[in-house]
């Protein structure tokens, strides 16, 4: 098992693949015929391209914050090939390539982030929770997801997954534990993207690496290269077995790079240098990938069609979102409760009164 | 039955009814937890429906949240009020939040129950009245009983709610109050208050241990000539407006008895809406009988902090003579 | 100066002052924070002083305790208003009894800080007023700034007190309101609320980024020709009862604009205290112009939840005409 | 360093001497000089006969809920004895020997169990907190103040302890991490007395022991056996010697066994079987000392007359507490805000003027 294999302890790291595409650890190369290769990469070109193009949407006003994926899109696009439909996805804010594998749609996503709760109803992805803002909490979720998968015997797994920085909060040790103790089979991606917001890693905490944090909760844990998107897949084949064999959580840190700003709302060339970003981008996982498939000559396609499909689709999902039913004042009250109280009912009519009178003042 | 054997009493018969319903928190399962109110229930149904937690709230809220979202109808319990507060998070930001988050693709059908309230010389951080926090937190619903039958009822509503349930408990009468209550199943509306005793001159709301020491003050003011309407609030989010604008209208009068701090309180709300609702009926103005707005004093000092039957009746003959 | 850079000043100050202030929380340190609040302090005052701390709230606020018990003055920061209930255990539990617990022998000079409110189109969690968390809890003082000069003098005497303070910072004007604020050291009192405008028909209390909407609000009542008292209430616990009772005595009439929602809130102890204290000078039920009691809704929504001038005005001319 | 020669990884467990007082480790054996042997024998007896006179007043009702110390002896005498004025105490509740070691007073601590806060105002423990209810919240304190201790440039170590169910809060791996990011010098002590309350340590955790949670951190971790005196001086020597040197923070699994209940509200024979309790009776920390002394033969004393004169000072001490100027009114507000505010002072005379009338009536 390559969680023996790749002891934390040592720091070293899972990789399959280096920089330049080439195979450098054979033996363990997960079994991927070409076609899933290349259906790969194209998800993660496609994830890149709508993250970009989010990007720009916000820039020009036509959505809010943003938090773009670019750099990371390994990561979720092996999660996205291994996960299956009835497998949960309890997700942070940067998975996208696993949301869509699940059944998200871009508009869902541009809805939300245009400010739409109706964007987090996730109409086709079943079992799957909406994004969460405040860092770790929803591991616990996923733990009490795992309870529910056991208590039921169901054949299910979690995927389940936070920041490099949420390893500091309370609720990640919580919930590790809570799975831990449960057996629950539940599989936390720490995507190490080697900051939060501006805090570089170093000074998250003094742990060797982040994997090692599993010995607290006496489950495997795994340090992978989170940009070589077949580690990635090994990795979550083998903690899915595991999970799945009734053996309880696994912690795989993801060690990746966050090419982008944090959020849109956010510089980072205040706080890191063009050098490292330089060296940051030589590991790129779309680069990597490519050089492989193209090493192996699998893939004929034009790159530039292809994209320019992506762009007119991506486009057309953002439009849909730009036109979805504007919020109505009942949008605000009917989820609040399952049984609304008539308190609220109240609130809402008399809104409804003051709408008239502003109507009537014109 | 005692409060502790009707609240026992409704658990049993839930978890009898539904398979999906689970049980656990800090020595919730085997010991049946420190009030002995889940006592028996592992032994029967046992330990993969009632079971002890390791000792994090966060984690035993967090984890009902993912349980109740995935088929689970979970009944957690904290272990003191003053220990829900590592929780608190989890609470506002999902619990409370999930079903709306989705537009209700998930509902949040949990219960979170706790011990509340003074009275019975605990350390530090055992005898705190939140209710006010958690009454304030929308997406939630607010539950205390006052007796055992109410107890009994108001959780087997609790237990059925799809959303998700607040329910303290007044572990100072745990024991104190035996009453007849009915074996089989029953529930009481969540959201309707109870008037206890019907009156002219004043109207006093209040709940849980409370209620209690007002019918003791009652007692007094009846010999003094004062006919008092006590109405139980038994829920305190939502609160039940109605039956407490019908009562100030008919004795333009109020006094709220409750143990918490003053200040930011469900007495201030409960002020609130006697105005909001019922201003020109209002005689005397409103008063809250309630805690300090310090800590809770430990047990040498509690007396000074705790509404007795002789201060409620103070404040009672005060608004009443206003 | 913007509110931001007020603070920036009151701290950049104090921290000149007194070698034994640090500053620290999330993003806090080498970038200044997300609203720049602490921006160039860590360059000017160094790393030990001015730092980043790991992510978690709830040990930003509980290791500050223990650096306010060994001779520090912590001023922490939160990052956001949503993520600052990680920390209520902390802040319930021990910032705000220490001293109390000790029987005065340790005090705790701390100040936690965070930027509060809705109206910028963030994402959930972001836009959220839970004052009335935090002015129920007793042991802590609860100030919320509503222009520059008043975030400066206020944060300076935060920092001077030897209580602890929530220093709730309204984001939506961070950078809204630009006005001339001295230079020098000045603070003003925590505990009183300030008179913004005298008027005899209506008083209306507000704090933080309602006060701007209320005084639109007020030129619409002037052209209908209703004299409104505006109070910025600058500290919600201790609330500053003199004054707006002083107030009500004098209009009969209380409108209360905040931004969160409606129950169990800073309005509801309003109306208490309008209540309390000059119950017979009322004339109109006093009434909250508050959010909904429910979630607050994503940007695409969250203008029903506001409250706009054209809303305060309408509530006012009501209460009026009562 | 004994703390990489006793790797948690490996599950071995730092011991000194066996359960017949016969020392196995005489390479690690303190440097402990015969007078400070005895010394530390009598302050475990003293604590214990505290303890039981502690239960046994909560029995006759002059006292409330009390939790006693009783088989764990060993690990706060250890910490009381290595322990500074100027070093820093932040207890959770069950450190008797290392309180009185700081200057606390039984009168005190009876006191507090009275529920007067008077209690935890310990007027001659200089450098130490009260006593932490709510579990795990304390450790962040701790932190907090080994930053303190770092920023003056003080030499001064920070004690903290917890138990075994302590370990599972957020706040934990909260305080860990925070300390071992500022290397502040927190000594954290896990009493692992294998109970929190009825939960037994195996439903806690899955990891292998508490101090390889240690991991997760960065720091050195240890599982030492917490009721072998001398390994617990080893132990802390060592620690506080690392903590000085500027190295951070340490982890201290002390394994010791409550061989009472958890407190006088509870019924161990509810949850665990008398073979057990049989069982935890050898490791008892006194007992083992008691035959190293006797092995040794170092003490002449009569234990029998010793127990008495400290029964009779205790009860004195009790007694003091007992008479205790009753509990004011103004005792409730005095302490609130140092700044009190005007509210409360009304609040007071108002309930003064209740007091009247209360008087008036009779
Ligand atoms: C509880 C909480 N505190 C603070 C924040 C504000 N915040 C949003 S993202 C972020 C950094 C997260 O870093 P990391 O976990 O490494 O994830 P990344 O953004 O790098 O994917 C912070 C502090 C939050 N969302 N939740
Ligand atoms: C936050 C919190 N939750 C629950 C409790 C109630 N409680 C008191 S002691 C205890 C068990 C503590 O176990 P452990 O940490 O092993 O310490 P021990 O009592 O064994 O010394 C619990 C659950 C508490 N005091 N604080
Ligand atoms: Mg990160
Ligand atoms: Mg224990």
């Amino acid at each position: 098992m390559i969680f023996k294999d790749f002891d934390p302890k040592e720091d070293k790291i899972f990789r399959i693949i280096d920089n330049e595409g080439v195979v450098i650890n054979n033996e363990l190369m997960p079994d991927i015929d070409d076609e899933t290769v290349v259906k790969a990469y194209k998800a993660m070109l496609y994830a890149r391209t709508a993250d970009e193009m989010a990007v720009s949407y916000q820039r020009q006003g036509r959505m809010y914050t943003y938090p773009p994926n670019i750099g990371q899109e390994a990561i979720s696009v092996a999660a996205g090939m291994i996960i299956r439909e009835k497998d949960w996805l309890v997700p942070a804010f940067r998975e996208l390539g696993a949301w869509l594998a699940k059944g998200v749609s871009l508009k869902e996503i541009f809805l939300y982030y245009m400010g739409n709760e109706e964007g987090s109803n996730f109409k086709n992805a079943n079992h799957m929770l909406p994004f969460s803002v405040p860092i770790g909490t929803h591991l616990l979720h996923a733990a009490g997801i795992g309870y529910s998968i056991n208590y039921h015997k169901k054949d299910e797994v979690v995927f389940t997954f936070t920041g490099d920085g949420g390893t500091s909060e309370g609720d990640f040790a919580e919930a590790l534990n809570f799975a831990a103790v449960w057996k629950a089979p539940v599989i936390f991606t720490v995507q190490n993207n080697q900051y939060a917001i501006s805090v570089p890693v170093r000074n998250q905490t003094k742990s060797i690496n982040l994997a090692i944090k599993s010995y607290a909760y006496g489950i495997p844990g795994i340090k992978a290269d989170g940009n070589d998107f077949f580690a990635m897949c090994a990795a979550y084949k083998q903690a899915a077995g595991y999970a799945k064999a009734g053996n309880g959580p696994v912690l795989i840190e993801a060690f990746t790079y966050r090419k982008g700003a944090h959020t849109t709302s956010d510089d980072p060339s205040k706080y890191r240098s063009k050098d490292e970003e330089i060296e940051g981008e030589k590991t790129d996982p779309l680069k990597r990938m490519k050089k492989f498939i193209d090493n192996k000559g699998i893939w004929k396609e034009d790159e530039e069609k292809l994209l320019e499909e992506f762009r007119i689709e991506i486009d057309q999902q953002f439009s849909e979102a730009e036109n979805f039913t504007p919020y109505r004042l009942e949008d605000v009250f009917q989820y609040t409760y399952v049984d609304l109280p008539d308190d609220l009912k109240k609130q809402k009519s008399e809104y409804e009164q003051f709408l008239k009178w502003k109507e009537s003042r014109k | 039955m005692t409060i502790v054997q009707a609240i026992n009493n409704a658990l049993d018969i839930k978890l009898a009814e539904d398979k999906n319903i689970v049980i656990y928190g800090e020595d919730t399962g085997f010991e049946g937890g420190v009030f002995r109110v889940t006592e028996g229930l592992q032994k029967k149904y046992g330990a993969d429906r009632v079971f002890d937690s390791p000792l994090a709230e966060s984690a035993i809220v967090g984890t009902g949240l993912g349980m109740a979202l995935s088929g689970l109808r979970p009944v957690v319990e904290l272990q003191f009020d003053g220990f829900t507060y590592p929780a608190f998070d989890q609470i506002i930001s999902h619990v409370s939040r999930m079903h709306n988050r989705t537009r209700g693709k998930y509902k949040v059908p949990m219960v979170i129950r706790f011990p509340y309230g003074g009275g019975i010389n605990a350390l530090e951080h055992h005898s705190e009245s939140p209710e006010a926090f958690y009454a304030h937190i929308p997406g939630i619903k607010v539950v205390i009983p006052s007796t055992p039958h109410d107890a009994k009822g108001l959780m087997i509503s609790a237990i059925e709610s799809d959303d998700p349930i607040i329910f303290m408990e007044p572990k100072r009468i745990y024991r104190a109050i035996k009453q007849e209550v009915a074996d089989d199943k029953f529930s009481i509306p969540i959201g309707k208050a109870k008037v206890l005793a019907e009156g002219t001159d004043v109207t006093v709301v209040a709940f849980g241990a409370m209620i209690r020491e007002c019918q003791k003050a009652l007692v007094m003011a009846k010999e003094a000539g004062i006919s008092v309407e006590l109405i139980d609030l038994r829920t305190i989010y939502p609160i039940d407006k109605e039956t407490i604008t019908r009562s100030v209208e008919k004795t333009g009068r109020i006094v709220i008895v409750a143990e918490a701090p003053t200040g930011f309180s469900v007495g201030a709300e409960l002020i609130a809406i006697a105005n909001e609702e019922a201003f020109l009926h209002l005689e005397a103005p409103p008063k809250r009988v309630m805690g300090f707005d310090t800590i809770v004093p430990l047990a040498r000092g509690e007396h000074f902090f705790m509404q007795t039957p002789e201060k409620i009746f103070y404040e009672i003959e005060r608004t009443v003579k206003f």
